[in-house]
């Protein structure tokens, strides 16, 4: 009976929203059809022609220098400096995501140990890969605006080499220094912000040179506050790992 | 000086002498009494010929409007002459400075109330007494919580009915004031016109205790201090009885009306309410005959005349609107003089119950006489004031063929006999209860105040002339036609009343009787006791006390009536039983239940509104 | 198609949300749904014959039709959000089994977790 | 002053204390005073200012905007979280082990406020979501869990919820930022069908926050369970920004017909919570029903939308706020003091602490519209700017309001019953409550007697309420 409800109700959702798509027409604008809509009616065409406020004229990979953002990638243009009040505020919530698991498992000494006990080659094995995903993480990082990816999945690989690392080695732990890291990669971005508000007059804003779009040193502060979030997602979803695993839990 | 500044003084008064009263209680309340009775004389002598009118402005749309009219004056003289006649009375009572606080803000929001002319400076002060009165209600007693729930529930479903009124009335007439929304009302739709006056009417019957909202009346007035209650019946009941002039015919719900279906020349809408409180006139004598403590009876008997008020003032016409002016006047006075009564004798009995006490006549003697004129005037018998009334009132029922009302209002008239006669029998008559023995009359300064009330009532009834000439002009001013009246005679449909000849065949008749009665043998004395038990001890002696149950059989008789208390109790029950089931519905302890829900209210409205 | 799709996802995640028992289960549910949800952000920026909106030596001009990359942006901090949401919530229902013993919805709704 | 300030230090602060856990009690203690006065400061000026993040101008970049609706609930939130943690750290046992929960929360509360950027708004509404889980688990161990739990599945599927929404806007308008997409829903160039099902669905996600029926089931058992200081926030803080960015949303991108279902949820739950609550036996959950039943009377008038609803609303918000602060605080002191809130243990607490029992006592009467309290203006201009809708509105709600005035009178007159129980402990007057409830009804008191002038700046918020933000999307519009 639950499930024939819930399917009903599902169903129905489905067909509700269904019914606003392709609704675009000439005078009055709806959802477009699919892959069908002119980018110059949305805000993102700024981001593309990077005219926000600068005038609009072309901009060329690899000889256009100081372009707005100064970023080739144009998801991190608008992730990180664009909208980077949006990622700040993404940061947060994983910061307050990853405390609160600290809070609810963390705190304990003793670990659970794996079901399975890793054999010498997959021990061997992960103690040889994990430098090299750490590694390919900040190579993520650094590159977010050059090619996709970024301080997220930067992180998030940083975070797996450690992971592999917990699953072969029962004895291993989070370095409590992890904590530290990813305060200060926080307080780094806020303070960058600040930073831009003093310096430049707005919250966040890009003071720094914003080079030749394409090449590594450009894009201002794009780099840099990557690699803030690249350490501190590493750092949190390690410790977020480092929890789970810990003998504690429901101790507040 | 003018009625703003009495108005501005008197609502200061109340701090100022609640931090008098922190120094010395009885300089303050000295003051405030003072202050009260100045009122009176200042507003009962200078108000009565000029009409005036005054404002202060409190927003763009709103203004505090005030005014001296002579329905004002009419109202404001009785309400005051009340509480000033309380003020002095309770002066031995013991008092503390918020009692005296409230005492005074009480007044304040009365006296602002009675001159208002708009709705909203009607209602604001008369919220102001209506609170304060709550608080001194709950002030002493312990029981007094549980009735000062039902107290707040009435007062504000009758408040919050006002103010809807009055927001209906600034968005569809553009005015709260009593003459342009006069004038406006004619114009507007039926709709608007029932809407405005029901709502009205509501507040009302909350704040005059009319069926169904009369059940706050036994509680607040059995749990209110003694003093105190004089005031909750002669004066704050009596705004209502204002609104209510205001509404019928202030505003001419008669004209306005007329196109709706019509009963013996009386509007549904007037019917309706002419019914209600001949409902209450009922169930108010009723369950006053059931009482066992004189307060409570006291307070159904004031329910049994407020019915008398409103019913005649909603049948209107000639007669009744007049007899309901007149009943205002002489039940404020009556209840007043009763409340007066019962609490000078439970300031020296230390009680209200009827059974603990007796044969109190010889003992309180002034008390005795201020109580047995009250009634008499309450049961309306003639030579009082009393009986004008309710003889005007008839006039009209009969003129117009109103036979339930007619029915109600004979009922009324003669289970009021028996009421009143509960008490008089219970306290004073009868035979003095041994630890009675050494009770003194009150001191004079309660004496004086019962006094003139008994005078007052009694040179009403001997020259109703007097009052129905004030009371034409009241109606003259709001275009009803005047009670056709000479020095001694009052000229009805049915035919003319003669006070003086009847008051003068009443004292021959009184004094024959008198002398008879001098002339007779003595009775002999004999204990109470010893009465019943012929010396033989009593555990519980109350029971075999002559009031106790006085009326059983009577009693017996309607005890199987649906209770209007009953049926509001068993409401706050059903109202949680279906807070339970909302509950159950919208905050059920399965998570997925009320995500369901969200879901199909969206997809819902979704295909509704589309 | 791909919109209807991404609906059609959500509206199983919601099946899940409204069906299931298991705590895990309903996270699960919530991450399908969720997934559905950053599907059809990603596709209302699809254009025809659109290319990546990143600038390199293969289309190195901003002239060049580029798909919109602003739900991009969007969807890729929505996922990091319910990243650690659904971090969050495995952790609530891990202390969950510890101090009630049971991740199974209707018994812990009935074992004294209604409300007063 | 950049409003932004009032984001960035909270958040700063909260990234500090993570590797300094031993002062981040005082560090939040900080951040609540840096608000508090930065919101007093930024009140002083007057008129919509937008402020860019980024540099970037606002229909493409994000900005926080100022008006004159943010100036007074600004102010009102951050102090009132002042309050809130100086209640709680005045007690000895404080853990800091949340502090900097409770301060990101302040920051993301000042984000919801202030931003005007749909997909910013969906940020800080998850933190300000994952912020209230967490604080609704600080309570008894198991029990607080599962509402904490429930609290989170709702929460999450009306983000969910509200993220479709704001994604299918984004398909049609083609920004996010509220004033932009509020300038063409006012030209009609939108869709119908589009914009209904994008205002529903903002609906539903602002809903679950915002405690409109159906969307808040999780607010009994949060608020029963959680903690008393985090119940503290959650009921007293939190709607401020919530109630408030709700009607900023809905009236900007919202469809007129979804004004309707707002009225007609409104008023449901208005019934709806103050039937249950005039149902309960114990002092918290009757709060609880009592929250509920005051955020359906804030959001009702959104659905009016006239001028002087707003006004009505944002009053109500505020008079909420106040009244029910001092009222959770007030219980939280009862459950510590006699160990139980329902009406018999409140016996005599009005007589044995005078303080605590007027302060009560004012909230009280304030929150159910008794006259010379704020509340009373508030419900006034209510009910006379519900005279708009349909007759039934006006009646509804002034039965509930019967309703409400009949509990709150139970409690208030239980205050002040006598004690027949077995002997108490002396009961110790915590001095801060005390000074905190003392200011907060005095302001109530205040508020309901001041002159109409005084009532003007709430009139400006409700001008700004309805005005500013398509004002500033014109201009911006405009500047394009």
């Amino acid at each position: 009976m639950k499930r024939i409800i819930a399917g009903i109700i599902a169903l129905l959702f489905f067909f509700t929203m269904s019914t606003v798509l392709n609704t675009d027409s000439q005078t009055v604008s709806g959802i477009p059809r699919y892959g069908e809509f002119d980018l110059s009616e949305r805000n993102s065409h700024s981001y593309v022609t990077k005219s926000v406020n600068d005038t609009l004229k072309e901009v060329k990979f690899g000889s256009t220098t100081d372009a707005e953002t100064g970023s080739a990638n144009f998801v991190t243009s608008i992730v990180v400096n664009y909208r980077s009040f949006d990622t700040m505020g993404e940061v947060t919530v994983l910061f307050l995501s990853a405390t609160g698991v600290g809070l609810l498992l963390g705190g304990d000494k003793k670990r659970l140990l794996s079901p399975i006990k890793a054999s010498p080659i997959v021990k061997t094995a992960a103690k040889i890969v994990s430098p090299l995903l750490l590694i390919l993480g900040v190579y993520v990082f650094t590159h977010g605006h050059l090619t996709p990816g970024g301080g997220f999945p930067g992180g998030a690989i940083i975070a797996a080499a450690f992971l592999l690392l917990v699953m072969v080695d029962d004895e291993r732990r989070a370095p409590a220094m992890l904590k530290v890291l990813e305060g200060s990669m926080g307080l780094a971005y806020v303070l960058l912000g600040i930073g831009g508000l003093l310096i430049s007059g707005s919250f966040l804003q890009n003071f720094l040179p914003t080079g030749v779009v394409g090449n590594l040193f450009s894009a201002g502060l794009i780099p840099i506050v990557y690699s803030l979030i690249g350490l501190k997602v590493g750092a949190e979803l390690s410790g977020i790992v480092d929890d789970f695993v810990s003998e504690g839990g429901d101790n507040i | 000086m003018s009625i703003l500044t009495l108005l501005v003084a008197s609502l200061l008064a109340a701090p100022i002498l609640y931090l008098l009263a922190k120094f010395n209680t009885k300089i303050a309340y000295g003051a405030y009494a003072a202050l009260q009775v100045f009122s009176f004389i200042y507003v009962f002598f200078t108000g009565r010929s000029n009409v005036s009118y005054e404002v202060i402005g409190i927003t763009e749309r709103l203004n505090f409007n005030f005014g001296i009219t002579p329905t004002n004056w009419f109202f404001a003289s009785i309400v005051l002459l009340i509480i000033s006649m309380s003020a002095i009375f309770m002066f031995p009572l013991k008092k503390s400075p918020v009692k005296i606080f409230l005492l005074a803000l009480v007044s304040a929001g009365t006296l602002g109330a009675v001159f208002s002319q708009d709705f909203l400076t009607l209602m604001i002060f008369w919220e102001i007494s209506t609170w304060a009165s709550l608080i001194l209600i709950i002030q002493d007693k312990e029981k007094s919580p549980r009735e000062a729930i039902k107290y707040v529930t009435i007062a504000s479903i009758g408040t919050y009915s006002m103010l809807f009124a009055i927001f209906y009335m600034l968005d569809k007439l553009g005015s709260i004031d009593f003459s342009t929304v006069a004038t406006r009302i004619e114009s507007a739709t039926v709709e608007v016109q029932l809407v405005i006056l029901i709502s009205l009417g509501v507040m009302v019957l909350a704040k005059m205790g009319v069926f169904p909202l009369h059940i706050w009346l036994r509680g607040s007035h059995s749990s209110a201090p003694d003093e105190f209650s004089p005031i909750l019946s002669g004066a704050l009941t009596k705004i209502g009885a204002f609104l209510l002039f205001t509404i019928t015919a202030a505003l001419p719900s008669f004209r306005i009306f007329s196109q709706l279906p019509v009963f013996n020349g009386i509007p549904m809408v007037n019917y309706t309410f002419a019914l209600l409180g001949g409902i209450s006139i009922v169930v108010g004598t009723v369950m006053a005959i059931r009482m066992e403590d004189a307060k409570e009876l006291i307070a159904f008997s004031t329910v049994s005349n407020s019915g008398y008020i409103v019913m005649a003032l909603s049948i209107g016409g000639t007669y009744a609107t007049a007899g309901g002016l007149m009943h205002v006047l002489n039940h404020a006075m009556a209840s007043a003089a009763m409340f007066m009564a019962i609490a000078a004798v439970a300031y020296r009995t230390g009680t209200t119950k009827m059974h603990e006490m007796g044969g109190l006549i010889l003992k309180m003697p002034v008390t005795f006489a201020t109580y047995l004129v009250a009634i008499i005037s309450v049961a309306g018998i003639p030579p009082t004031s009393g009986f004008v009334s309710k003889w005007l009132i008839y006039q009209q029922l009969v003129q117009n063929g109103l036979p339930f009302l007619a029915f109600a209002a004979f009922f009324g008239s003669i289970g009021s006999f028996m009421y009143v006669f509960k008490p008089l029998a219970g306290i004073f008559l009868g035979q003095l209860k041994p630890q009675h023995r050494n009770l003194k009359e009150v001191p004079l300064v309660m004496v004086v105040p019962m006094a003139i009330l008994t005078l007052l009532t009694v040179f009403w009834g001997m020259l109703p002339s007097n009052a129905i000439k004030t009371i034409n002009a009241v109606t003259a001013s709001v275009g009803i036609n005047a009670v056709e009246v000479t020095f001694s005679r009052i000229v009805a449909l049915t035919g003319e009343w003669d006070s003086i000849l009847v008051t003068t065949v009443f004292a021959i008749g009184f004094f024959i009787s008198l002398f008879i009665f001098m002339r007779a043998k003595k009775a002999r004395q004999v204990d109470l006791m010893d009465n019943y038990t012929a010396g033989d001890f009593l555990y519980t002696s109350e029971l075999y006390h002559f009031s106790y149950r006085m009326y059983r059989p009577f009693d017996r008789l309607f005890e199987k009536w649906p209770s209007m208390e009953d049926w509001l109790s068993s409401l706050s029950d059903k109202i949680k039983e279906l807070g339970a089931l909302l509950k159950a519905i919208f905050y059920p302890a399965n998570p997925q239940l009320y995500i369901g829900l969200a879901m199909v209210a969206i997809i819902g409205t979704f295909w509704w509104l589309r | 198609m791909i919109q209807y799709f991404s609906l059609l996802l959500t509206a199983i995640g919601i099946y899940g949300l409204l069906s299931q028992k298991n705590l895990v289960k309903l996270i699960v549910s919530l991450n399908i749904a969720e997934i559905g949800v950053n599907l059809f952000i990603v596709s209302i920026g699809y254009i025809e014959k659109g290319v990546v909106p990143i600038l390199s030596s293969e289309n190195n001009s901003s002239t060049l039709l580029f798909v919109d990359p602003l739900p991009q942006a969007l969807v890729l901090t929505s996922i990091v959000i319910g990243v650690g949401i659904t971090a969050l919530a495995l952790a609530i229902i891990v202390t969950i089994s510890h101090s009630k013993g049971t991740i199974d919805i209707d018994e812990l709704t009935e074992r004294g977790g209604a409300e007063e | 002053m950049n409003p932004v300030w009032l984001i960035a230090v909270p958040l700063a602060l909260a990234f500090i204390s993570t590797f300094a856990n031993k002062i981040s009690n005082w560090l939040l203690i900080l951040s609540a005073i840096f608000n508090a006065v930065a919101g007093i400061f930024l009140s002083f000026s007057s008129g919509t200012v937008s402020y860019s993040i980024g540099g970037w101008r606002p229909p493409f970049g994000i900005d926080l905007i100022v008006t004159d609706a943010t100036r007074i609930l600004l102010p009102v939130a951050n102090i009132l979280f002042f309050f809130a943690v100086i209640i709680h750290f005045s007690k000895k046992r404080a853990s800091e082990k949340f502090s900097v929960v409770y301060t990101i929360s302040l920051a993301s509360l000042n984000g919801i406020l202030l931003t005007n950027d749909l997909f910013n708004l969906f940020v800080f509404l998850e933190i300000a979501g994952v912020a209230a889980y967490l604080l609704a688990m600080t309570g008894k161990k198991g029990e607080s869990k599962v509402a904490a739990f429930k609290y989170l599945l709702l929460g999450s599927v009306g983000s969910l919820l509200y993220l479709l929404g704001v994604a299918v806007l984004y398909a049609a308008a083609g920004t996010l930022n509220i004033s932009a997409i509020a300038t063409k829903v006012s030209d009609g160039l939108l869709n119908g069908d589009v914009m209904l099902v994008s205002s529903l669905l903002m609906i539903a996600g602002l809903g679950v926050e915002s405690k409109l029926v159906p969307f808040n089931g999780w607010v009994p058992g949060v608020f029963t369970k959680s903690s008393n200081m985090a119940t503290l926030v959650l009921a007293s803080v939190y709607p401020v920004a919530m109630i408030s960015t709700f009607s900023r949303v809905i009236l900007a991108v919202g469809d007129r017909r979804a004004l309707d279902l707002v009225i007609v949820l409104g008023v449901a739950t208005v019934l709806i919570g103050e039937v249950i609550a005039f149902k309960q036996r114990n002092l918290r959950s009757t709060l609880a029903y009592s929250s509920i039943a005051q955020s359906g009377l804030a959001i009702f008038l959104v659905g009016i939308g006239t001028v002087e609803a707003l006004t009505a609303s944002v009053m109500l918000i505020i008079n909420n706020a106040l009244a029910k602060f001092v009222l959770f605080s007030v219980d939280s002191y009862t459950t510590e003091e006699l160990g139980a809130d329902d009406l018999e243990s409140l016996y005599g607490l009005g007589r044995m602490a005078p303080v605590v029992g007027l302060i009560f006592t004012v909230s009280a009467l304030s929150i159910s519209g008794m006259p010379l309290f704020f509340g009373f203006r508030a419900k006034l201009l209510a009910i006379s700017s519900s005279f708009e809708s349909l007759l039934v509105v006006p009646i509804v709600i002034l039965l509930a309001a019967v309703i409400e005035i009949t509990y709150y009178f139970r409690w208030i007159f239980a205050l002040y019953r006598p004690y027949q129980g077995e002997e108490r402990a002396r009961l110790s007057l915590p001095l801060e409550l005390m000074a905190i409830g003392v200011v907060l009804a005095a302001i109530l008191v205040f508020l309901g007697s001041s002159s109409y002038e005084t009532l003007m700046t709430f009139s400006k918020a409700g001008n700004a309420m309805v005005d500013a933000i398509i004002t500033l999307g014109k201009n911006l519009i405009g500047g394009v």
